[in-house]
């Protein structure tokens, strides 16, 4: 595999030609900040919280998909940058009814802990207070529409791993919803396996597991884990 | 020294952070020495005082009532916190965005286990509700926003050090989480 | 067919048509059959049938003439006499005017239009050369005026390279709005290896306010047919997709029987003219999404999927449609294929200005007196568009703004009314070409409720990949609002600004990043109209009304607004 | 496959459905061919069903939720029936410049229904356009499919009374 060099940060890093600039950022200790991206699962560069910039580029470029090649300038972390990042997490916080005290997921969250990190302390925007409904028809999992940030991630592994695609999405722009099979109560879906992926994949508490105390609200990950890094690696050609 | 002139007030929420405010414990003898809380559900005051330093204001805004004493509050205090979740966001206060103000009274009144106010005294025994239930910094001018539900001690007292010691209130990631 | 054959039946059609004392040529574009040109049709068809339907009198029904909202139009050609052209043409006149023609009398000239009318000669007409000339619906007629030779002659004559340097050499840019160098992406998608490729005619005309594609994909659907042939032989592709927008049920009628005409007579399908080259081309009918104009999300529709766009890299160029090589073009752009190449890449490069070169079709509309389908050099000012062809605003009113682009564009204010009409000059002043939709506004339309007006479009059009554009859309709408009704802050427009600039920098697609642009250019030339909105709650178009507690009830209002947009009835 | 599709009798018995099978026969069954599939399948039937989109799916051998994914996506598909009249404002630019709102406000007020509805007694529904590209006639609508414009909100009313006045059998 040819090798490369580029720069993040002022520094100089040698990397892979296939890797995109998220991955090499990560092997090197360089957080940058992501929500929709999941190992192992075709990037999708909805969140946008992984924009960098990119000298010689008018317009930050998703790290998740971007390739690095020779030569790259990139900065990860710029005033704008933080300042875009914020809003962005801002926008979803105000889009669906992400009300944290109430939610099973509270404290595990991944959209509550990137606000943390981000230094949001409040939303300049409305909150859209949307009435979405619930879908706690499956036995063992529930769905609430009220917490999902449309990162697709149950959507992508559904499809990509479980080979079921079980769910997709409805509708479009702000009125896009996940849905299972022809828009019917995730209980009666016939495509359903019960596998569960989507549940730990998903970032919030829009998917989760039934029964479970608040306490015990953890994602568990560790069975995927092996999966996607496989995937990872053969999307980059190469082999355990 | 003069000391911080302290305020508290609760609008729309469930009085959690005052609790939480309470569990600073002895520390809060300490903080006497600098602090006069002069208003708030903690101390016998009537009115809104002037000249206030400092003002934690506990709720978000869900009726004119607590419109009116946000906008007092505002005129007379130099720092103007939003004091846990649902003054910052809502939070549960705010769920009942997606009903309408006449229903949710026919339901909770009406139709429900509950009796509607006698006629006459509503208006007094109940303020009217805003279609809307809205954070604080929606409303007015915010300064500094200590967030949780309720907010642990430690970031009331990080915030307060902070006044106290004439910086401004900013919170450390772990202190910053809501819910 | 063969080359010899083509220009024989073009011989032919023509000379028929020179015999023909009179040739009566009635507009049936969508405006004129509105206002009566089928009536205007069958009096005519009824009087000839009543002389017996004499060989040597044509009636044509013809698609857009141009002046829309003087329908219907009746064109009159008799030999060695100008043209003459009627507006607002009843039965009874055009009926009038056939006989007085026959009996050689001097023809009416009631509702006649003057010969040196500004609308028509400053005009120049490459892509609609034949719109409003021809039925769109014979191929004789399009043969007759030089079509398809210029496909014959790049097939007999010039190599695929050759081909793309002449497109080159003309200067013609993207005109779907883009702005790219045409003959560039046709070099790269010919340089691109990989077993098949595609060439795909964008109509998926989504600009509200513009109906330029509509119009030549109705009047003259051969043209593209030939200017798509005429790109797959030069990028080396044997397959060809027309995306229609389904709005358009004619527009795709028409370009499905120009398809099997063309086949037919061999200028399309295999060996198109007795050469090597094959090329097919099918119809794909969109299903109402504004989104599918931007070229990724037009792939995913084309092959049967939600229309959300890609990142790129890769480029349609070098992976579109199947993971192939597809060269994209609108069909405005395939429409000046044949022209190019019929007059010549050096006398097309010789009209226009700047890197601008050629001519633009656009679609004149709004508070304009002259409203319709005009074809002009680039360069043209803004001024001689809205005064000299417009023929200035309605109703004396005082003009305001010329909006282009469409919700991606902006909106030019009047001390920039002696701009020259082109790619770059339409940028630096913060708006776009756009497909070519042109509204002018007069003093009635107040800019913050325009903005909104678009931002309501964006935010319905969203694809909803990704967060700026899917959420900050409905959050830029709602502050917007907020303006309107009066009960906005400074802080509120500040937020405005930020907002606009974050979703222009970080929305995955073209769409998204564009989707600020009304809000921005608005800001930037009608700053005081926000200002009167915030601090004086007034609005000086006197078009918004202020609300007293209005915040509140906003919520609720634009979720209604969301549901409400879709015509289906569907509820989310 | 095919079992799935003939559970619902009452569809798998529709004649409906012969020009939909024949749509995805001509397009050889490609799972490429849903728009163009969906097009027929809502011209034949006014509107797509979940039975319909489930025996499609199955057909195009396409997971059901990608089949509602698409049908949802675009608004030129509906999934519930339509009134027997339509009337589709545009609200194009155009149009917008030029009052489509106030004719739009009036046309609700008439028909007592919001765009995007139809009426209970199901004779109408009321609609609005991004853009049907007829800007010089501009404000202008479409009556059962017919153009009509430039208007005024008292003639767009008069047409709707005009339309629901009609007898059932000449409408």
């Amino acid at each position: 595999m040819p090798a490369i060099t580029l720069t993040i940060n002022n520094e100089l890093f040698s990397a892979r030609k296939e890797q995109t600039i998220l991955e090499i950022a990560r092997e090197h200790g360089v957080d940058i900040p992501t929500l929709c991206h999941f190992e192992g699962l075709e990037a999708m560069g909805g969140c946008r919280l992984c924009l960098v910039e990119l000298q010689g580029s008018p317009r930050p470029v998703p790290a998740c998909i971007t390739k690095a090649a020779e030569g790259m300038v990139v900065t990860t972390h710029s005033d704008k940058l933080i300042e875009y990042r914020k809003m962005l997490v801002e926008l979803l916080l105000a889009e669906r009814t992400h009300t944290c005290s109430i939610c099973v997921q509270n404290n595990n969250c991944e959209l509550q802990a990137l606000a943390a990190k981000l230094g949001i302390d409040h939303v300049r925007f409305d909150y859209l207070h949307q009435q979405l409904p619930m879908d706690a028809s499956r036995e063992r999992f529930a769905l609430d529409h009220n917490r999902c940030v449309l990162c697709l991630r149950c959507v992508r592994v559904c499809d990509a791993v479980e080979g079921a695609h079980t769910w997709d999405v409805r509708g479009r722009g702000s009125t896009s919803r996940v849905v299972a099979d022809l828009d019917r109560p995730w209980g009666s879906s016939t495509s359903c396996t019960d596998c569960g992926k989507c549940v730990q994949l998903c970032p919030t508490g829009a998917l989760y597991k039934k029964g479970a105390t608040v306490g015990e609200m953890k994602k568990e990950r560790s069975f995927l884990n092996r999966i996607l890094e496989r995937r990872r690696l053969a999307a980059q050609g190469r082999s355990l | 020294m003069s000391k911080l002139r302290l305020a508290t007030a609760w609008l729309g929420g469930c009085s959690g952070c005052h609790m939480s405010l309470l569990d600073l414990g002895e520390l809060l003898v300490e903080l006497a020495d600098r602090i006069e809380l002069v208003y708030g559900p903690l101390v016998d005051a009537k009115q809104f005082p002037e000249q206030v330093d400092l003002a934690l204001i506990e709720g978000a805004v869900a009726n004119l009532e607590n419109l009116e004493l946000l906008q007092q509050i505002r005129r007379n205090s130099r720092l103007l916190v939003s004091f846990g979740d649902c003054a910052i966001t809502g939070n549960v206060t705010s769920l009942r965005n997606v009903f309408k103000v006449d229903d949710l009274l026919t339901s909770v009144y009406q139709a429900g286990p509950g009796s509607l106010p006698r006629s006459g005294e509503d208006g007094d025994v109940l303020p009217e509700l805003l279609p809307r239930v809205l954070p604080l910094h929606q409303v007015v001018e915010v300064d500094a926003f200590i967030p949780g539900c309720p907010p642990d001690p430690e970031r009331i007292l990080a915030a307060i050090t902070a006044v106290l010691n004439g910086e401004p209130v900013m919170l450390g990631e772990d202190q910053r989480t809501f819910g | 067919m063969n080359r010899g054959e083509l220009a024989e039946l073009a011989e032919a059609t023509l000379q028929k048509q020179q015999a023909c004392r009179l040739r009566l040529l009635v507009c049936c574009g969508t405006p004129c059959v509105a206002a009566g040109a089928e009536a205007v049709v069958a009096a005519l068809r009824e009087q000839l049938t009543r002389l017996g339907n004499p060989a040597d009198l044509e009636l044509v029904s013809t698609g857009c003439q141009g002046p829309c909202s003087r329908g219907p139009l009746l064109t009159v050609l008799q030999p060695d006499q100008p043209e003459q052209v009627w507006e607002k043409v009843t039965p009874e006149l055009a009926c009038t005017i056939l006989s007085t023609a026959l009996q050689q009398q001097q023809l009416p000239e009631q509702n006649l239009l003057p010969k040196d009318w500004p609308f028509f000669s400053r005009q120049i007409r490459l892509v609609l050369a034949n719109s409003g000339r021809i039925d769109p619906e014979s191929l004789e007629q399009y043969i007759a005026r030089g079509g398809y030779e210029s496909l014959a002659q790049a097939l007999h004559e010039m190599s695929p390279d050759d081909v793309c340097d002449g497109v080159v050499q003309s200067g013609l840019r993207g005109r779907g709005g883009g702005g790219y160098s045409t003959g560039l992406k046709w070099q790269l998608v010919r340089k691109s290896s990989g077993g098949r490729k595609f060439v795909v005619a964008n109509g998926d005309e989504g600009d509200p306010g513009a109906y330029m594609d509509r119009s030549l994909m109705e009047s003259d659907p051969h043209r593209i047919l030939e200017g798509m042939a005429i790109a797959g032989y030069a990028i080396g592709a044997d397959q060809g997709y027309v995306y229609v927008r389904g709005e358009y049920p004619v527009a795709a009628q028409r370009l499905h029987k120009a398809i099997k005409d063309a086949e037919r007579a061999g200028l399309l399908g295999s060996r198109v003219l007795d050469s090597s080259f094959s090329f097919r081309i099918d119809i794909r009918i969109g299903a109402g999404a504004f989104v599918c104009g931007e070229e990724t999300a037009l792939l995913a529709s084309i092959m049967g999927r939600r229309g959300q766009s890609r990142i790129r890299p890769p480029y349609p160029a070098e992976a579109g449609l199947w993971g192939c090589p597809t060269l994209i073009n609108n069909v405005e752009t395939f429409g000046n294929i044949p022209s190019i190449f019929n007059i010549g890449p050096q006398a097309f490069n010789a009209i226009g200005n700047g890197k601008s070169r050629g001519t633009k079709v656009f679609a004149l509309c709004g508070e304009v007196v002259n409203n319709g389908l005009i074809e002009v050099p680039m360069g043209i000012s803004l001024r001689e568009v809205v005064f000299e062809i417009g023929g200035g605003l309605t109703n004396g009113m005082n003009f305001k703004a010329a909006q282009t682009g469409g919700p991606s564009g902006g909106c030019i204010p009047a001390e920039k009314l002696d701009t020259p009409v082109d790619y770059e000059n339409l940028q630096a002043l913060g708006s776009i070409m756009g497909s070519g939709g042109l509204i002018v506004m007069g003093e009635k339309s107040c800019m913050v409720d325009v903005a909104r007006f678009f931002m309501e479009f964006c935010l319905d059009e969203s694809c909803g990949k990704c967060v700026p554009c899917r959420t900050g859309t409905v959050e830029i709408y709602r502050l917007l609002s907020r303006i309107c009704n009066g009960s906005a802050s400074q802080r509120d427009l500040q937020t405005l600004e930020q907002l606009c600039q974050m979703v222009k920098d970080t929305s995955l697609c073209g769409l998204g990043a564009a989707a600020p642009n009304p809000v921005l250019s608005t800001l930037r030339w009608f700053r005081q109209e926000y200002e009167a909105h915030i601090n004086d709650r007034r609005c000086p178009a006197g078009v918004c009304t202020m609300n007293e507690l209005p915040l509140h009830l906003l919520g609720e209002q634009l979720l209604q607004r969301i549901s409400a947009l879709r015509c289906d009835g569907e509820e989310y | 496959m095919s079992g799935d599709c003939c559970k619902h009798t009452e569809l798998a018995d529709d004649p409906r459905l012969k020009l939909v099978e024949r749509a995805m026969k001509r397009l050889q069954y490609q799972p490429d061919a849903l728009i163009e599939v969906l097009h027929t399948a809502q011209e034949a039937f006014g509107y797509l069903s979940r039975e319909l989109l489930g025996h499609v799916a199955a057909q195009l051998k396409l997971p059901e939720s990608q089949v509602f994914g698409v049908a949802t996506f675009y608004h030129f598909f509906t999934l519930r029936p339509k009134g027997e009249h339509s009337c589709i404002v545009c609200t194009g630019t155009a149009c917008y410049v030029k009052g489509a709102g106030e004719i739009l406000g009036r046309l609700e007020q008439a028909a007592g229904i919001k765009a995007g509805q139809t009426t209970a007694d199901g004779k109408l529904s009321l609609g609005t356009a991004r853009c049907l590209g007829n800007c010089s006639l501009a404000p202008m609508l479409t009556v059962d499919d017919v153009v009509y414009g430039p208007e005024t909100p008292d003639s767009a009313v008069e047409k709707l009374h005009g339309l629901l006045e009609v007898p059932h059998e000449q409408g």
